[in-house]
């Protein structure tokens, strides 16, 4: 099923991919997939699990390497946030956020206790991230999100296991991202309600269910 | 689009981790005494299988402690990048702009920080414990000051090739014991020379040189490997 | 009877008593300690075979002895509190495990300077001190297993079950340590003093001994003091002391 | 008094070194366990009393003060 | 209601935990080879550490092995509930309706299995690598199969108090070490005293009777710790 | 905030909770909590992130056993799912249920088989775990609702990472089981949308946002 996804809002596109197929496990999840992340755009990739969107994510960010033929053009930095949190649970939420292995930027203490409260960590600052609950380690990780200059996000179902207040923020953020000329790849199973253009890239080989 | 803020120098991203995993260790001071307490454990042992006998140990002491050391740091590789894998610090790493190369090295030097130098300065108790005579301390603590920074780089590219695996525990024995033999050969006869009255100079020399080598290649080593494992 | 063990679960109570038996049993023992190391360094004579060095016996057997005792109690404290599930010995057992790891590093160290000048080493493997260092794991065992806890009640649970198998093994330890020992060479090292001590010796030595008890009571109930109320953090008692502590 | 004077009780006939730094590490020791708990306890309350402090001045003044 | 069906007979359970242990094993059946080869490693280390005279080797021989036997069962004793706890199988194990002491007897079971009873198997071949005479061979191997029966019991405690920690690589040997060491003492005994031809059995009937205590006693100890573990 | 959850159809309650107090991390989450879980109840605790569903679940399976104060009474043989899957990585779907730590009841090869296909598994039944994807990896479990007879399941947010015909699927099974005398303890936080009545009991402290 080749796809094609028509561009965002203008600018030179911060993502280019031409005639990406992938194969895994006996089965072809997507072939000659071409298309162009511009800024101000935000992409959504659906399909039904196991349709590959993990496995496409991956491979827009740089982390699977082969297996897979086409090219991927990176023309910007970007931040990938993945299933796994990175949040390490023997530090705080502060000492986590100020010496974060991404190495984007050095942020404040003033920045990050911002992002911090931002994603409903008020007054969890300084307590080791093991004692928070699911959705809060999960939020750690998303505090990122606030400080991060990248114009291209990559999330990988950024709104798993938060709340709802929770993911209404998270969609106003990603909302101001396209507004101030960034980009949003992201995958996720809720129907996304924005205010803004979303455009569906849909990988329909998935479960057989 | 905000006005970009530039990702931090180089240099500062790898104290920032050095920082970050020394916190990480002291956030529980256990795990930095533990490979002090394992030491002194297993030098226990030794009388217990060997008999106690103290002529008997002081001629095999340099190479116990030498295999203890080895065995103590060969225990503790393996964690270097694990838990950074399993919670999915590892592919940020990755994606991080700064060379992995040298955040490698922030790695492996804060591994050495806790093992290695501590070890080498706590050694002579150990040495003393097993009647190694006195005068060989100052190169047992040389020689274990250098040669467990090899092993701490050396154990860094098993520990980046395993850690992708579900059970790597030890199939890193397997892959990097090889590379420990050297180390462990000249280390214990610098000792061994040191307890004759030979100058040990040499010996330290050529453990130095390996220290060099390791230090110009194994970070490569590592980097190519944390790539692979993240891939996999 | 029982409304005493009811009592002995309760903290606050608990916790006051421990402050009034630590009020008088403090300065007993400081003054008792004080005498005994004057009179074992100073005032008594030197043994006739070993000369001076031997006035070290008055902190190292001491120390030896109540650091045995120790484990016994924290064993025992460890038991009661799996067993009646009594929130108090949890706290006691964990209060045991640093101050007899203390001992028994005082013994070692003495025991490894009286050493040098006896037996011209610093350390030999006889049985009595092979033994001695398994004790010292052990304790440090408890303490560290305590610390790697975050949860401090399953931390205490977990010691209890650590100490209760410490306890069906200590004599399998010691047994086979002796026997170890025996095996692989007859003991050429002996400790001095099987009955020979003189009494002129022994009265500063039981004096020392029972000052160690009384260090050893103090820091228990010190210790028990101050887990009680970092456990009881939240309630009302703990927080009317926090504020007389502030007036 | 068994010594003669204070020069042979520091010496103790060569012993000395090994006695006193004995006795010394013994001191040290037990002077430690002594008065860790005491500092763990005042330590806490001290904070405790902080915390309570905090609270009664209410959340607006938490920001600026402590 | 749909009519319920019985929980399966706690043997049956039993017997599926540990099909369900060796599958895991051998899916990977480098992790099997791993105790084998470390041990031969160590074995190699040996000389390279001591100096290769043989007769000097062959007085030391029942130690030697002895230790490293306990040294490897140690490195994977700290593996034997950890990947259950981190995937969730240990919650679901504590909520079987089947009594935990004899599901934990089965993950114990598996583990001596495919370190214990392999590791005794080849043993003969390390013990002639380093001169040990032939006589003794029974019993060594007679020693290690009793002996490390108790050590994975030992270490299943270790495992199960530590498995909950963040990091509990190291804190598992400072836990059980000495809990060890009377088997490291009547094993190595053994064996000694069947190279000097004194007949061995009083030893073995030594080690067999901390077997029976440690099957009796360990299990509860175990299934306690997870307990503990699960919930801190 | 004491809460007063009103009972379920009829017959005898299969989970009585009594009195139930718990504070975490110096913040009382709950008090005084009294409610029964009666055969043909569904139950969905509610609350933000932090709020305290996962532990309330953990304490009502059995697995905290200290650190709160109250009764609770299970009455009948349960299933708990957590937050962690209990899929072995290693093991393919088919041995992951056949040897099941859980020790429910044996199945025979066809009931498992059948199960997983209707998780939408079939074709994967021998393949390793490892080589699933996030939400199929989560599937595997879910697959333990289709083979039991427990009549108490607590579902520690059931729905995280499955597809949309996933949660449908997923909700018609929870019916099914209410409807069959059985009763359903879960979290989450997407609306339920099932043919039954759902009782919702809400934690109200949680993040301060
Ligand atoms: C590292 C060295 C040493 C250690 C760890 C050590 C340890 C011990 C221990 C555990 C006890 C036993 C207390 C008891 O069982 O009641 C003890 C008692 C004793 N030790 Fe040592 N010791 C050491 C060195 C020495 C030396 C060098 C001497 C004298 C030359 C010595 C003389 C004694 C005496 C006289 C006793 C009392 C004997 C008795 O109660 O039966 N110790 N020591
Ligand atoms: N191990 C712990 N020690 C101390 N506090 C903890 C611990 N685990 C959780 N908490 C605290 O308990 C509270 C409730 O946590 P819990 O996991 O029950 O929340 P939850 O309702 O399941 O949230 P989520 O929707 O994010 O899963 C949180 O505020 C958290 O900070
Ligand atoms: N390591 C692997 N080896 C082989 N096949 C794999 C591997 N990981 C995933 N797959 C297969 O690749 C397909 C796509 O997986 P991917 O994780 O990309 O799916 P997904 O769209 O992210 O699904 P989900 O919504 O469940 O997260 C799946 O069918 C899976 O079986
Ligand atoms: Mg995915
Ligand atoms: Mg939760």
């Amino acid at each position: 099923m080749p796809a094609q996804v028509p561009a965002g809002t203008g600018g030179e596109a911060l993502l280019a991919v031409h005639d990406l197929c992938l194969e895994r496990g006996g089965r072809e999840l997507f072939r000659d997939l071409c298309f162009e992340v511009l800024p101000g755009s935000l992409l959504q990739v659906e399909g039904a699990n196991g349709a590959g969107k993990t496995s496409l994510l991956r491979i827009l960010a740089g982390l699977s390497r082969y297996g897979f033929t086409g090219r991927v053009e990176r023309r910007a930095p970007l931040l990938y946030i993945g299933h796994l949190p990175a949040v390490k649970a023997l530090l705080t939420p502060r000492e986590n956020l100020a010496w974060h292995v991404a190495g984007e930027a050095v942020h404040s203490n003033d920045e990050i206790e911002r992002a911090l409260a931002k994603v409903g960590l008020y007054g969890y600052e300084d307590v080791s991230s093991h004692a928070l609950s699911a959705g809060q380690h999960r939020r750690v990780n998303l505090a990122r999100l606030y400080l991060s200059h990248s114009p291209l996000w990559l999330l990988d179902e950024p709104f798993t296991a938060i709340d709802k207040g929770g993911v209404a923020e998270l969609e106003n953020l990603l909302v101001e991202q396209v507004q101030r000329g960034g980009a949003v790849v992201l995958t996720s199973h809720q129907q996304l309600r924005v205010a803004c253009q979303v455009q569906a890239l849909s990988l329909t080989e998935g479960l057989v269910a | 689009m905000k006005e970009q803020a530039a990702a931090p120098g180089t240099l500062g991203f790898c104290l920032a981790l050095l920082r970050r995993q020394l916190t990480l260790a002291a956030r529980r001071p256990i795990e930095i005494g533990n490979p002090l307490l394992f030491f002194m454990m297993v030098v226990a042992l030794f009388p217990l299988g060997l008999g106690p006998s103290p002529e008997k140990l002081a001629g095999f002491a340099p190479g116990i402690l030498w295999i203890i050391a080895l065995l103590s740091n060969l225990l503790t590789s393996d964690t270097v990048f694990r838990s950074d894998f399993e919670d999915g610090s590892l592919e940020q790493l990755l994606l991080a702009p700064q060379p992995l190369f040298l955040s490698v090295l922030a790695y492996i030097a804060a591994h050495w920080l806790i093992t290695g130098l501590l070890l080498a300065l706590v050694s002579p108790v150990f040495a003393l414990m097993i009647n190694l005579p006195a005068v060989a301390i100052g190169t047992l603590v040389a020689s274990l000051l250098l040669g467990t920074a090899v092993l701490s780089l050396v154990g860094g590219i098993g520990a980046a090739l395993t850690v992708g695996l579900k059970r790597g525990g030890m199939l890193i024995s397997l892959l990097i014991l090889p590379f420990y033999m050297p180390v462990l050969i000249f280390g214990s006869a610098a000792v061994q020379n040191a307890v004759l009255g030979v100058p040990p100079g040499p010996y330290l020399a050529i453990i130095a040189a390996m220290l060099c080598l390791a230090v110009a290649l194994a970070p490569l080593a590592i980097a190519a490997g944390l790539r692979i494992s993240v891939d996999a | 009877m029982w409304s005493f063990f009811h009592k002995l679960g309760s903290p606050p109570w608990l916790y006051r008593i421990a402050g009034t038996i630590v009020r008088w049993l403090l300065p007993v023992t400081l003054v008792a300690l004080c005498v005994g190391l004057v009179w074992g360094l100073l005032y008594t004579a030197p043994d006739f075979r070993q000369g001076n060095s031997y006035r070290i016996i008055y902190i190292h057997v001491p120390a030896a002895v109540v650091a045995l005792a120790g484990y016994y109690v924290m064993a025992i404290a460890g038991a009661v509190s799996l067993i009646w599930k009594m929130k108090m010995a949890d706290v006691a057992m964990k209060s045991c495990a640093p101050i007899g790891a203390a001992l028994t590093f005082i013994a070692l160290v003495t025991g490894a300077i009286w050493g040098k000048p006896t037996w011209g080493t610093w350390w030999v493997w006889d049985a009595r001190i092979t033994s001695m260092l398994i004790l010292l794991f052990l304790y440090l065992g408890v303490v560290a297993l305590y610390e790697a806890y975050d949860n401090k009640e399953a931390a205490g649970k977990a010691c209890a079950v650590l100490t209760l198998v410490g306890t069906v093994n200590i004599p399998i330890i010691y047994k086979s340590v002796d026997w170890w020992y025996s095996l692989h060479q007859p003991a050429s090292i002996k400790f001095t003093g099987d009955s020979t001590i003189d009494p002129s010796m022994l009265y500063p030595l039981l004096l020392m001994i029972a000052a160690f008890y009384g260090v050893f009571t103090c820091c228990l109930l010190m210790n028990m003091r101050a887990e009680i109320l970092e456990r009881e953090a939240r309630t009302n008692w703990v927080k009317k002391l926090a504020l007389e502590y502030r007036a | 008094m068994y010594f003669d004077s204070v020069q042979a009780a520091l010496s103790m006939d060569g012993h000395g070194g090994f006695v006193w730094s004995a006795y010394g590490i013994c001191l040290l020791v037990l002077m430690l366990i002594l008065l860790a708990p005491r500092r763990r306890q005042q330590k806490f309350l001290r904070q405790l009393a902080g915390e309570q402090k905090r609270r009664q001045r209410g959340p607006t003044v938490l920001k600026e003060g402590n």
